[in-house]
């Protein structure tokens, strides 16, 4: 008969507050195979898992059943506690009486009701838990990073630095990433390029770490630790194996095109380099402004490349990749001009937003540096920035606020003073959020010693007038209405999820929130983590972050990769399909069904009376099982079971549930 | 009137609803003012039982009526306290249209250019959809809350030269007038100011209160553009007004001259 | 050509398969008692070949017949089985074989262009129990009775199958009788009967299933003859995990025809055994039909009685509707 | 009905999507009524058409499957099949006579804690108007 331990815990007023605990550790008593049942303030706790431990000798317990907060958090804190005092981890089943009870029904009388079904129901599953030990598989002790920008260099540093293998694939012709873009930065005002490009050139260098430019990852199978990743390199028609990086062909090349590594203010030409300290630094030529790839013509650059690297048949290269883990650092974009029509941007050449006005900014910039207005580069001498320019706003932009534009725009007003010292800085804000360090010094100094005017309200509308941009706002602090006739205005635009983030998350089969961000497998216990194994997350890719938050993340990430590529082997949990081949018809229509093809047909040979007969029959591959069940419902004569949650525990599991307190009248 | 001549002349029948009643004016701010709800809910009602969907000239109706609709057709309890209050069923069966989305649904801008008279041989003209039209815009969708284009077809069908100016979206002051002229003529002339600066010659609006404001402000600014109602455009455009005023029907033919 | 002659070729078969020992038996059909029925009859010796008969009573559904209850030696290769196969035969040795149940080498097909089965039930109503022959014509069927010769039409006597079938000529038979050219369908499935159920109200339908549930014998004789149902050892009859309860207690039935109901979903060949062997003539076509429709409708398979390498239950389409919204207007 | 009665619901939830989704509405507080009872599977691939049946046998007055978007499942394919299995069981559900009201099938993330709680909102009140449920029901 099984011997099993309910320990109900209070979680301090958490369930207590709602739950009767006594009377369900009492209820817990009477079950039929329940011989210990106790209830504790915090089980979770030190003294909680030692009263566990203790039971389970003294009592020499045999399954235990926890009633406490959901799985999601402690399942494996209390699984490892029964695992020391000598108990099959997976004999320990969770009664999430806290998320699904206490938090959510007021009726006491009714949530101590439920809990107590609930203990039942987690008795029950239990009592038909078999002892189980993970099975052992091999690992690709290789990582893959998506993403070459600060937070995708610093996870592939970290790793290689390790001394694991990294393939780092970044969409456009160079790293850097964001950071590449920036000119100064928050709150040191550390120029951009002098602290990303020697990490840049570290990257190129490492001998761990292979770069993958122009790629894209098209598609991922395999699962933790043998991930297979398909790549997709897009033709740079350039041999970067040849060239030497001379750039006389972007000199001598006609045509050029606005940049989008400018936000369009600057033009670029169809053969060349993003930004000057670019790395690789390699040309690339942009197919649909290239005259020769368009219509035939010109070819200047094949002409007069020294090493004949102009190529321009190349093709697209399609490869794959094992890898062990995979890290996410697609970073972010901004909020387009669809969401901003009552700013006139898009249609106002003198309304931008903030990237461009970091490229304005930057020294290697489209205007050297020099603040110009886009329209007639005149050196403006009333600047507007609009904070929270589609965060914060539900209706028509993004409900949250994206963290790092106060930052970024206190950067900008201080920026402006240093570049035109009698010019005036506008900044309409609803709340200032400066809670890193030095930051709220820095946004005050903005303030005194700057000049920025911060006017608290919002901007209704802006539109061109004789020349002049108009922003008609409100200061909600002197009561009255503004309007600033303006030469420019800076929107301090929404941060977004990189474009093509959702769709590379169906690839991965990584769940994003309807925001578009990646989730991470918990909020605030494992943020570098996502719920599918061996896929980790660094930087704006899981919601805006800035800089140091990404590094940390980065690093964060890579420690992760570190600690599973430690072990030779991966442990892989136990609860996959099991076939019983006395019952199994070898129909086989299971195959089908199995998302990991992970079940194959096996030549069964039994002895039936005096002859040795063989049969067909279904057998499931531990390795790539990663126990999701379909075929346990397509296989009717119920050979195929799902290890801790079989057939007989769900069906318990029911009765205990529907166990008919009262019959219908 | 005329709205009623050109849409028949447009092969449409407009029926009055008989015995209608005001139509609330302001739809409620407060999500608990259900008695507000009554008038609206009752000239939704009756036009239900007249078996046909309801078409209004003005934006300020549209936005009470349509949002009403939406309402009741999604708040089971509010429809049972106004039926219970109208005595009248009515659980958002029927459509509420403002007539400019009759004429670019159901005609068509491009049937109308068929059928145009005397076509306004190109004034320039400021459409001004003022804010109900348009906001709260999930509800309204009536056009882009920012960039609306309808009006603009609508002239250009017309034959006149629509101009857009980036006050034709700003609110005219709507019921301030009530409580504070002044800041209604503000609000007012600054649209005004602002069609005159894009070289309107005309101003036309869908809405009765905002062309009472802007009348209003208009007497304070030197050769505003002229303030015209859409329907008297239609009406003009398609001849009837000429026929309305022969048998007396119209009183005097309020078309501007063009200058 | 007419039954009685195809009748002679296929003893003539059965004598030379026989004597030539390339199969190690046949199942064919044989006198039946004169209720309008004939019998399945095993054939191991030549001589016995002259039992066979090939008439319109030869309703029944044989194919499970073949189906070897001992698996395969190791190292020895069994002779096949012989088998007279109509359309639905074809049909049922199909399913048997996507099952893995049945290699195409365990049976010799004879197979012939049926042009519909006549219903014993059906005629014994009509034509009380002396019924000594029939012969089919048109959309007619003669019989001869003790009382003389009678007409009827198809649609008065054929079995249910027969006047949904559409296909009437077994594929991939070893050897095929008779050379008729008309091998196109015989009836259609207009599944009016389960139009007619979806029109009650959900207490009338329930009450319809309870009335007929609560004759079922838990026999088993249902699953025992569907080639759908070939499982080793059936689910519901498992003792550990205790599918169904041992008691016929009204919940019991619906568990037990729900689930068996859903484990031919898509896999039932609609050869009606299953009504037509039920001691207690529940309606259980009624079941399957229904889901063989629902299949139809919300994954477009078109002939979902017909055998296929994937199983509709077995596949998915990224663009599948959500069948439990109610969009819908069922009447 | 009797105030006191509440229906009884047996939900299979699938633990990354609303399993998690179910965490969140309580994380957030959420009030919804206590006439639900989840058991926790891999998937909603796993739930077995007779678990659905069983419940309903021993006593549920309402069963909910809920799993992943399509697209979203942590298995990729799981709650595809599901879909077509369900509906495919719910329709058959009917025909046997079930109410429509009280068999449910929805997709819910783990980001919509407050979608959870309205399923479960909406299957009590409509459960609560149709009463016990009597049919397949086990007569003790």
């Amino acid at each position: 008969m099984r011997r099993i331990g309910v320990f109900v815990c209070s979680c301090g007023l958490n369930i207590a507050g709602r739950v009767d605990v006594q009377k369900v550790t009492d209820a817990a008593a009477g079950i039929p195979g329940v011989v210990h049942s106790e209830n504790y303030k915090y089980m979770c706790s030190e003294p909680g898992q030692n009263l566990i431990a203790d039971a389970i000798r003294q009592k020499r317990l045999d399954g235990l059943v926890v009633a406490a907060c959901s799985p999601a958090m402690h399942e494996l804190t209390f699984r490892s506690a029964a695992k020391l005092a000598g108990l099959n981890p997976y004999m320990v089943q969770m009664a999430n009486i806290r998320e699904h009870c206490s938090w959510v029904h007021r009726d006491e009388e009714q949530a101590t009701a439920k809990a107590t079904d609930i203990v039942r129901a987690a008795v029950e599953k239990v009592r038909r838990d078999q002892p189980l030990e993970p099975t052992r598989i091999p690992l690709t002790k290789k990582a893959l990073v998506i993403g070459g920008g600060i937070a995708g260099m610093q996870s592939a540093l970290d790793i290689a630095d390790a001394g694991y293998d990294v393939v780092l694939v970044e969409k456009d012709a160079t790293i850097g990433g964001r950071m590449a873009q920036l000119s100064e930065t928050f709150p040191t005002l550390d120029c951009a390029s002098c602290i990303l490009t020697p990490k840049m050139a570290e990257v190129a260098r490492h001998p761990r770490i292979q770069l993958a430019m122009c790629s894209r990852v098209t598609q991922v199978a395999g699962y933790v630790g043998n991930f297979t990743v398909q790549i997709t390199q897009a033709p740079t028609y350039v041999d970067w194996e040849k060239c030497i990086g001379c750039m006389d062909c972007q000199e001598r090349c006609p045509s050029r095109l606005p940049s989008e590594f400018d936000r369009g203010l600057g033009k670029r030409k169809a053969i060349g380099v993003d930004f000057p300290q670019a790395v690789p630094n390699r040309p690339v030529i942009k197919a649909d402004h290239c005259l020769y790839l368009q219509k035939g013509r010109c070819g200047i650059c094949e002409k007069i490349c020294p090493v004949e690297a102009v190529d321009f048949q190349q093709q697209e290269k399609v490869w794959e990749e094992e890898v062990g883990a995979i890290i996410v650092a697609t970073g972010f974009d901004v909020l387009g001009a669809e969401a901003f029509a009552e700013y006139g941007y898009g249609q106002y050449p003198d309304v931008i937003d903030s990237l461009a006005y970091e490229r304005l900014n930057s020294s290697s910039g489209p205007t050297e540096g020099v603040i110009r207005r886009p329209s007639d580069g005149e050196i403006p001498k009333e600047v507007v920035f609009i904070q929270c320019a589609g965060s914060r706003d539900p209706d028509k932009g993004k409900a949250y606020c994206s963290k790092i534009c106060c930052m970024y725009t206190a950067k900008h007003a201080t920026l402006y003073r240093h570049k035109v010292p009698d010019g005036q800085a506008y900044i309409f804000y609803m709340d200032i959020r400066a809670g890193g360090k030095g930051y709220e010094e820095f946004v005050q100094r903005a303030v005194e010693q700057d000049g920025a005017l911060y006017l608290r309200g919002r901007v209704s509308r802006v539109y061109e007038e004789d020349g002049k941009i108009v922003v008609k706002g409100v200061d909600t602090l002197a009561g009255e209405n503004i309007e600033i006739a303006a030469d420019l205005v800076v929107l301090a635009s929404a941060v977004t999820p990189r474009t093509g983030a959702r769709e590379l998350a169906q690839v991965l089969k990584v769940p994003a929130d309807q925001d578009g961000f990646y989730n991470e497998a918990h909020p605030k216990l494992r943020p570098v983590e996502t719920v599918t194994a061996g896929v980790y997350l660094a930087g704006a890719v899981a919601g805006p972050r800035d800089i140091p938050e990404a590094v940390a993340n980065a690093s964060g990430a890579a420690a992760k990769v570190a600690v599973l590529f430690s072990n030779d082997e991966l442990e892989n949990e136990p609860l996959i399909a099991a076939v019983d081949e006395s019952k199994c018809s070898g129909c086989l229509w299971c195959v089908p069904v199995c998302p990991f093809d992970a079940i194959e047909e096996k030549e069964l040979i039994e002895r039936v009376g005096s002859k040795e007969v063989t049969r067909p029959v279904a057998t499931v591959n531990a390795g790539l099982c990663q126990g999701c069940g379909a075929c346990s419902v397509a296989c009717r004569d119920g050979a195929m079971n799902l290890k801790g949650f079989t057939n007989e525990q769900i069906l318990a599991e029911v009765e205990a549930l529907c166990l008919m307190t009262g019959s219908p009248e | 009137m005329t709205a009623r001549e050109s849409a028949r002349c447009l092969g449409i029948s407009l029926e009055e609803l008989e015995d209608w009643q005001c139509c609330g004016a302001v739809f409620p701010l407060a999500t608990d003012a259900i008695i507000n709800l009554a008038s609206p809910f009752r000239t939704l009602a009756s036009a239900h039982q007249a078996g046909a969907d309801l078409v209004t000239l003005c934006s300020g109706c549209l936005n009470v009526l349509r949002r009403t609709n939406k309402l009741v057709a999604a708040d089971a309890e509010i429809r049972k306290k106004l039926e219970d209050f109208v005595e009248m069923k009515y659980a958002g069966e029927r459509k509420v249209f403002h007539l400019l989305e009759v004429l670019r649904d159901e005609t068509g801008f491009d049937q109308l250019q068929k059928k145009v008279v005397h076509p306004l041989d190109d004034v320039t003209v400021a459409p001004y959809y003022g804010c109900l039209l348009l906001r709260p815009a999930e509800d309204m969708a009536f056009d882009h809350p920012d960039k609306p284009v309808i009006m603009g077809e609508f002239l250009r069908a017309l034959g006149a030269k629509p101009v857009s100016y980036p006050f034709q979206t700003e609110c005219c002051g709507s019921y301030l007038s009530v409580s504070s002229v002044d800041s209604t003529r503000q609000a007012a002339s600054a649209v005004l100011k602002s069609a005159q600066a894009a070289g309107a010659q005309w101003l036309v609006t869908s809405c009765p209160t905002c062309l009472y404001n802007l009348e209003l402000a208009a007497e304070s600014l030197d050769e505003p553009p002229r303030l015209v109602y859409f329907t008297q455009l239609l009406a003009h455009a398609l001849g009837v007004d000429a026929y309305l005023e022969e048998n007396g029907a119209l009183a005097k033919n309020v078309m501007p001259e063009v200058n | 050509m007419s039954l009685k002659n195809m009748e002679n070729q296929l003893i003539a078969e059965v004598k030379e398969l026989l004597e030539s020992g390339k199969v190690r038996g046949f199942v064919g059909f044989g006198r039946g008692y004169g209720m309008a029925e004939s019998v399945p009859v095993f054939i191991t010796d030549a001589l016995d070949a002259e039992k066979l008969v090939l008439d319109p009573f030869c309703g029944m559904t044989i194919a499970k017949y073949v189906l070897e209850r001992t698996p395969q030696a190791v190292g020895q290769t069994r002779r096949p089985l012989g088998i007279l196969a109509k359309g639905c035969d074809g049909l049922a040795l199909a399913r048997l074989m996507r099952d893995r149940r049945l290699q195409p080498d365990d049976v010799y097909v004879v197979g012939f262009n049926c042009r519909g089965m006549v219903d014993a039930k059906k005629v014994r109503a009509r034509l009380g129990l002396k019924v000594s022959g029939a012969r089919l014509e048109g959309d007619q069927v003669h019989f001869e009775t003790a009382e003389g010769p009678v007409t009827l039409s198809k649609d008065e006597c054929l079995l249910d199958k027969c006047l949904a079938c559409e296909n009437p000529l077994p594929e991939d038979c070893q050897v095929l009788l008779g050379d008729d050219q008309d091998t196109g369908p015989v009836g259609h499935r207009d599944y009016a009967g389960v139009a007619n159920l979806e029109a009650l109200s959900p207490d009338e339908r329930y009450r319809f299933w309870t009335r007929q549930f609560e004759r079922c014998l838990r026999c088993f004789a249902c699953r025992n003859v569907c080639s759908a149902c070939n499982c080793i050892t059936c689910s519901l009859e498992d003792r550990e995990v205790e599918w169904l309860g041992k008691d016929t207690q009204l919940s019991e039935q619906f568990m037990f025809h729900f689930t068996r109901a859903y484990h031919v979903a898509g896999r039932c060949v609609g050869c009606g055994e299953c009504e037509r062997v039920c001691p207690v003539e529940i309606p259980l076509m009624l079941l399957n039909e229904k889901l063989m429709r629902d299949i139809r409708d919300l994954f477009g398979v078109c002939d979902p009685h017909v055998p296929r390498e994937t199983e509709p239950l077995g596949e998915f389409n990224p663009e599948d509707p959500e069948g439990w919204r109610e969009e819908d207007e069922r009447a | 009905m009797s105030h006191d009665w509440q229906p009884r619901i047996v939900a299979f939830a699938c633990r990354w999507c609303t399993y998690a989704g179910a965490d969140l509405a309580g994380t957030r507080r959420m009030d919804y009524p206590a006439s639900i009872r989840l058991i926790r599977v891999p998937c909603s691939g796993r739930v077995n058409p007779s678990f659905v049946v069983r419940a309903f046998q021993r006593g549920a007055d309402g069963v909910l499957v809920a799993g992943c978007h399509p697209g979203d499942c942590h298995y990729i394919e799981g709650n595809l099949f599901t879909r077509r299995r369900y509906s495919l069981v719910k329709r058959l559900l009917e025909y046997l006579g079930m109410e429509p009201e009280r068999f449910r099938v929805e997709w819910i993330s783990a980001a919509e804690g407050a979608r959870f709680a309205q399923v479960v909102k909406e299957m009590t009140e409509d459960i609560s108007q149709l009463g016990p449920n009597a049919k397949m029901r086990e007569q003790l």
